[in-house]
């Protein structure tokens, strides 16, 4: 019984949620507004046993006094003083001038900024290590890498000419590059996907992939 | 307060960058204090809009009661919190990924099958149906004429059931080839915005910070 | 903690304040400090090239350094590369510059911090373009955080001596909005009644009591709009509502990323000028002849480029000039397909 | 001759309008001027309202012929469409659209209540704002007319048809596979290596990370990572190997830990799973790809599978892996970020291959079937793909219009 019935609900559930698309008729036309609805409230309960699952964690190693316990009281602490901060404000929370804005400000955007853009590093030593001309699809990989980067600054095309090239030849080429032939390699992932997911999704409901349910 | 915050945002921009040398004390009290208050940030804020605006005021002011539906899902799964009933929790699980599945299906058929091949579907030689022939100028032509095999032979890579060996593994081979042109070219097209957010942080730090920079 | 990591904070501590406190502000390299700077850093480039074929990889943190180099050392610089001028940068231009003094001007700014290198400098020299040329500029948001990034755009403009020197006030030179959310619908309600969206600006000052918007009653009393955006709602919103049903004139600034997918509206002339990403700042930066941070930043974005693509380079020529057996031992480093 | 009436009517009607401003600026009071004479435009005639179709009721469509006068600088500004509950009622204005269109669709006609419609064709004049002059003419009324729902959207049947014959495909080929029938697959690099890599962790004595992305569960390829996770759990469970996945999402969690603890299960070892093997981190995109970052350089784990939605954080994440030497598998459908895992990671799934996964290394007949469904779909799209582009290429038929979506 514990794992049939869930079974029963994907099942009918999925079915349903195929036709409204093709059945304008009420109540299938706000099928599609009350699921993100209610998953949004599905999520936001769920996050109550995420954050403890954080703090249950974060306890236990501080408990065992393990390695770098010190650094999980910080986890512990910085997360209650914003959510303190974030339920004593109300329904405001966000305004302009609340404390929890300013912690928004300057804690949170400059970390996520700088995580974000240690990307710029990456991208280097990611080019610098697999960007080698190995075989002919590395060397294709390689050779389309270059090229668009070159075409997107105006050194490329400066250096272009300096090669003997007419002006924004390169980043023509880039352009050419990115319609034509990228659009095809996109198209056909695309189209790909688009079939394993059908398929993906067609076994769930179906019921023959099931591990997402867990044990009896 | 706002001179502080700027210095403080500097302390934790630099702590993040430390990290690229090796990891430190420094980088992790950020990340501690990253997690906690990202963890405590989302949570705080999806209980104000969704828990309290969306559940709780359109229940009391618009009386949208189809909302309860969906409260109750979320109360199920809270009750994993009690081991003997946490089963309960499978229900709005299967829910979840019952609509998920359905939704999917029918969005990824419409929106990628359909409309990529409508776009694929297009004359080589002219720049739309009912053109005369080769109306279109050459570089169009190669242009439509890329495009088509690409996506073509692109698909036929995709194939799991058949073998790839001759004249379809070659089409299979031109198709990884189209696939690897299209990784590198999209890699080069997104270094510029990398690029331009640690100009950003840069910025901050010798400019807004430091006031080193005019 | 270990003694090495203490002493390497007190390093970084010692540093910060000596640039904090110490230094003379700014820092500007002249054009000759900067070409042997860059001459300099060409030089360990070629001697890396020459390590690498006689066998000695760089790690990872030598191309770190590299990048944050070519980040930051152009910051300081003074060196200009050449930036051409695309026409479709030229027509935003040419839009403001058509437009009689007194002419009212929205701008919208849908874009958050993350995006803001990209997006400000633009902000920054349309609007120092407009009040130059005596234009009223009326600011709102479809991103929370959007009016926030006007406001700072704003204050950096006013900072300008020709700017400064006009004694602008606000309320009849210029007005924030604020955010209102909802989206395209915001951009729909307006095409009606702008007050109906935003009854109080950014302060809460209420929308009559404002002299520059009192008889600004919806799209068609706009002359030019301009419009940055870094995602949805964006462009695509703002031309499908506001320019194909309500037909006022726009031009937009986009992030590089999406900036590929706007050329449609621009040919079929929906748009009325377009700036792509930090390029497109650049140019702008050039056709109004006001230099500000784009062309300085464009030299950054220019500068890591040519590291990223020196380093392929110095990887490839390991690859090939280096002998067979180190060819093997980078092939099992480098992981392959 | 028409033309230039009208012309030379706007010219003069500009300038008079022009000079009446200027003698009325200080006035600011709202005035409607006196239409000059001969401006009223002819009504439009045909007019026509019916349910609109394919919806949800509550929407009506109007249907007209333009007005004889709505030519190029003609009489006609625009039409105002017009509506009332009885024939005799109050008509009020529901809508109006430029010169120029014969079509109106009025969204706000309640399901089941009879409505009256009239479109008036209208000439107005306006001058910075204030309105000069309008004048308009009627036409005959059209209804009662109710909106109704359909059962059916006719403009989405291609989609439908599409669908039937996909998963019919599908459903075919797992009936077929059940019968026992061998299916042929091809080999896939990266899913092959799946084994290989748990064996390495083994022998090294480290850990294993899989991380499932950052998109929650209402995202198909967390359902896909996700199944992928089952499998590769069971083989690490097999091997005595230590499998930890930090999410990013709640409900990914509680998926993520049934799922492990089932795999342990099937491989005969329940009492060896750990409810902290699978742990909650933050919802945070960049507060995740740090903290695991973190834990990969402090943990040194021998191998790293990234299996789901990733955004921008797959690179950062990849590029950390990497340097510590982990063997990394990487799939996901968001293109994106498919070239950072290809260039960082030492197997990529690319797209399809993701989702072709858990029948891969499951090997179980059914879900292969399905695989051959999809591959059958895949060879219709090809043949349609290629006798589209040559029909359409020599102009004999536009096969491209069976494809199109209405949204």
């Amino acid at each position: 019984m514990r794992r049939e019935i869930p079974l029963l609900i994907t099942a009918i559930v999925g079915i349903f949620f195929v036709l409204q698309y093709f059945i304008p008729h009420p109540p299938f036309n706000r099928l599609n507004g009350w699921f993100s609805d209610w998953f949004s409230i599905i999520g936001a309960c769920a996050i109550w046993l995420g954050a403890l699952n954080l703090i249950r964690i974060s306890a236990d190693k501080i408990y065992r006094k393990r390695s770098d316990w010190g650094f999980s009281v910080v986890i512990i602490l910085s997360f209650l003083l914003i959510v303190v901060i974030g339920f004593k404000e109300g329904r405001d929370f966000r305004n302009p001038g609340s404390g929890f804005d300013w912690l928004y400000n300057f804690i949170y955007t400059p970390l996520s900024a700088t995580m974000f853009a240690l990307l710029a590093f990456f991208v280097a030593s990611a080019s610098y290590r697999a960007f080698r001309a190995r075989n002919l699809e590395a060397s294709l990989l390689l050779v389309a890498a270059f090229l668009v980067m070159l075409g997107r600054v105006p050194v490329g095309d400066a250096i272009g000419v300096s090669l003997g090239l007419p002006e924004t030849n390169i980043s023509k080429v880039a352009v050419w590059i990115m319609n034509t032939i990228n659009t095809a390699g996109q198209r056909a992932i695309l189209i790909g996907i688009a079939l394993g997911v059908v398929s993906t999704s067609l076994r769930i409901i179906l019921g023959i992939e099931r591990s997402y349910l867990g044990s009896e | 307060m706002e001179i502080f915050g700027t210095w403080l945002a500097a302390f934790f921009t630099l702590g993040i960058i430390s990290f690229l040398y090796r990891d430190n004390a420094w980088y992790k009290l950020c990340e501690s204090i990253f997690v906690g208050i990202s963890a405590g940030y989302w949570f705080v804020t999806l209980f104000w809009d969704n828990i309290h605006g969306l559940f709780w005021e359109r229940i009391t002011e618009r009386h949208d009661y189809w909302l309860l539906i969906g409260a109750s899902l979320g109360l199920m799964m809270l009750l994993r919190l009690i081991p003997p009933i946490g089963w309960i929790s499978r229900w709005p699980l299967s829910f979840v990924v019952g609509a998920t599945a359905g939704l999917y299906i029918i969005n990824y058929f419409a929106s990628n099958v359909m409309v990529q091949v409508e776009n694929t579907l297009m004359p080589l030689f002219s720049a739309k149906f009912g053109d005369p022939l080769f109306s279109a100028s050459p570089y169009s032509i190669v242009g439509n004429i890329v495009v088509a095999a690409g996506t073509f032979t692109g698909l036929v890579y995709f194939f799991f059931s058949k073998e790839h060996k001759g004249a379809f593994g070659g089409m299979a081979k031109i198709g990884i080839w189209t696939i690897m042109i299209t990784f590198g070219a999209s890699f080069g097209y997104t270094v510029m915005s990398r690029m331009s957010l640690l100009i950003g942080r840069m910025d901050f730090i010798f400019g807004d910070w430091l006031g080193l920079i005019r | 903690m270990t003694r090495g990591e203490l002493m390497a904070y007190l390093v970084i501590v010692a540093v910060v304040l000596l640039l904090a406190f110490a230094v003379p502000k700014p820092i500007s390299f002249s054009t000759t400090v900067s070409y042997i700077i860059v001459g300099f850093i060409a030089l360990v480039l070629l001697i890396i090239f020459v390590r690498t074929i006689q066998g000695n990889m760089v790690g990872r943190r030598i191309v770190f350094l590299f990048v944050g180099m070519a980040v930051i050392l152009p910051l300081f610089m003074t060196i200009s590369q050449p930036i051409p001028l695309s026409p479709e940068v030229k027509q935003v231009y040419d839009a403001v510059v058509a437009l009689k003094p007194g002419s009212k001007v929205l701008v919208s700014f849908d874009y958050d911090p993350p995006s803001a290198p990209e997006l400000q400098p633009m902000a920054e020299t349309f609007f120092r373009l407009c009040l130059s040329r005596d234009l009223k500029i009326v600011i709102m948001g479809l991103w929370p955080q959007g009016p926030q990034q006007a406001e700072i755009a704003m204050r950096k403009t006013l900072e300008y001596p020709e700017i400064a020197s006009k004694n602008l006030r606000y309320g009849i030179d210029y007005v924030n909005l604020g955010f209102q959310t909802g989206n395209e619908f915001v951009i729909q309600r307006m095409g009606g009644d702008f007050k109906s969206m935003f009854p109080t600006d950014l302060n809460g000052t209420a929308y009559d009591s404002l002299p520059l918007v009192r008889n600004v009653r919806n799209f068609s009393n706009i002359d030019y709009a301009f419009h940055l955006s870094a995602g949805y709602p964006g462009t695509v919103e703002w031309v499908q509502v506001a320019v194909d049903r309500y037909g006022l004139k726009m031009g937009a600034g986009n992030t590089a990323v999406q900036t590929t997918q706007m050329y449609p509206y621009l040919r079929a002339r929906q748009l009325v000028g377009l700036l792509g990403g930090l390029n497109g700042a650049a140019e702008f930066e050039r056709a109004a002849d006001m230099i500000g941070k784009a062309t300085k930043f464009m030299v950054s974005q220019s500068f890591s480029h040519i590291i990223v693509i020196a380093f392929i380079i110095i990887g490839n020529a390991a690859f090939f000039l280096g002998d067979k057996s180190r060819k093997r031992k980078q092939e099992a480093a480098g992981g392959g397909h | 001759m028409r033309l230039t009436t009208a012309l030379f009517l706007t010219l003069f009607l500009t300038m008079s309008a022009a000079t009446a401003q200027e003698a009325d600026s200080s006035l600011t009071v709202d005035s409607t001027f006196i239409a000059p004479p001969d401006v009223t435009p002819v009504m439009v005639k045909n007019l026509s309202a019916r349910d609109n179709p394919n919806d949800a009721g509550g929407s009506i469509l109007i249907k007209w012929d333009l007005s004889v006068d709505d030519i190029e600088g003609g009489k006609v500004t625009h039409y105002q469409i017009l509506r009332a509950e009885t024939s005799e009622g109050e008509f009020e204005e529901v809508g109006e659209v430029p010169s120029g269109n014969s079509q109106f669709i009025d969204n706000r006609a309640d399901r089941g209540r009879e409505f009256y419609y009239k479109v008036a064709a209208v000439n107005q004049r306006k001058q910075e704002g204030k309105l000069l002059w309008q004048v308009r003419s009627e036409s005959a009324l059209s209804g009662p007319v109710k909106s109704t729902a359909q059962w059916f959207d006719m403009r989405r049947l291609n989609v439908f048809v599409g669908m039937i014959i996909l998963c019919g495909l599908i459903i075919i080929y797992i009936n077929r596979a059940k019968s026992g029938k061998p299916i042929f697959i091809r080999k896939i690099a990266g899913l092959d290596a799946v084994e290989e890599a748990v064996g390495r962790a083994t022998e090294m004595g480290k850990k294993i990370f899989f991380i499932p992305g950052i998109s929650d569960m209402d995202n198909v390829q967390t359902l896909a990572g996700i199944t992928i996770l089952g499998k590769v759990a069971q083989m690490a469970a097999e091997y005595e190997t230590w499998i930890e996945v930090p999410v990013s999402r709640s409900l990914v969690m509680v998926a993520a830990k049934e799922i492990v603890k089932e795999a342990y299960v099937k491989a005969g070892r329940p009492d060896a799973f750990h409810e902290d093997q699978v742990h909650y981190l933050t919802d945070d995109q960049f507060g995740y790809a740090a903290a695991i970052d973190g834990m990969f350089i402090r943990e040194k784990p021998a191998t790293v599978f990234f299996l789901g939605n990733f955004y921008a954080e797959s690179l950062i994440l990849a590029e950390t892996g990497n340097s510590i030497g982990a063997i990394q598998i990487a799939g996901t459908g968001q293109q994106t970020q498919l070239p950072f895992f290809v260039a960082a990671c030492d197997y990529t799934l690319i797209g399809e291959e993701l989702f072709a996964a858990s029948a891969y290394l499951s090997r179980e007949p059914k879900l292969l079937g399905s695989l051959k469904g999809q591959d059958m779909g895949k060879a219709i799209i090809l043949l349609a793909l290629l006798a589209g582009i040559i029909l359409e290429s020599f102009n004999i038929f536009q096969l491209s219009q069976f494809f199109s979506v209405i949204e």
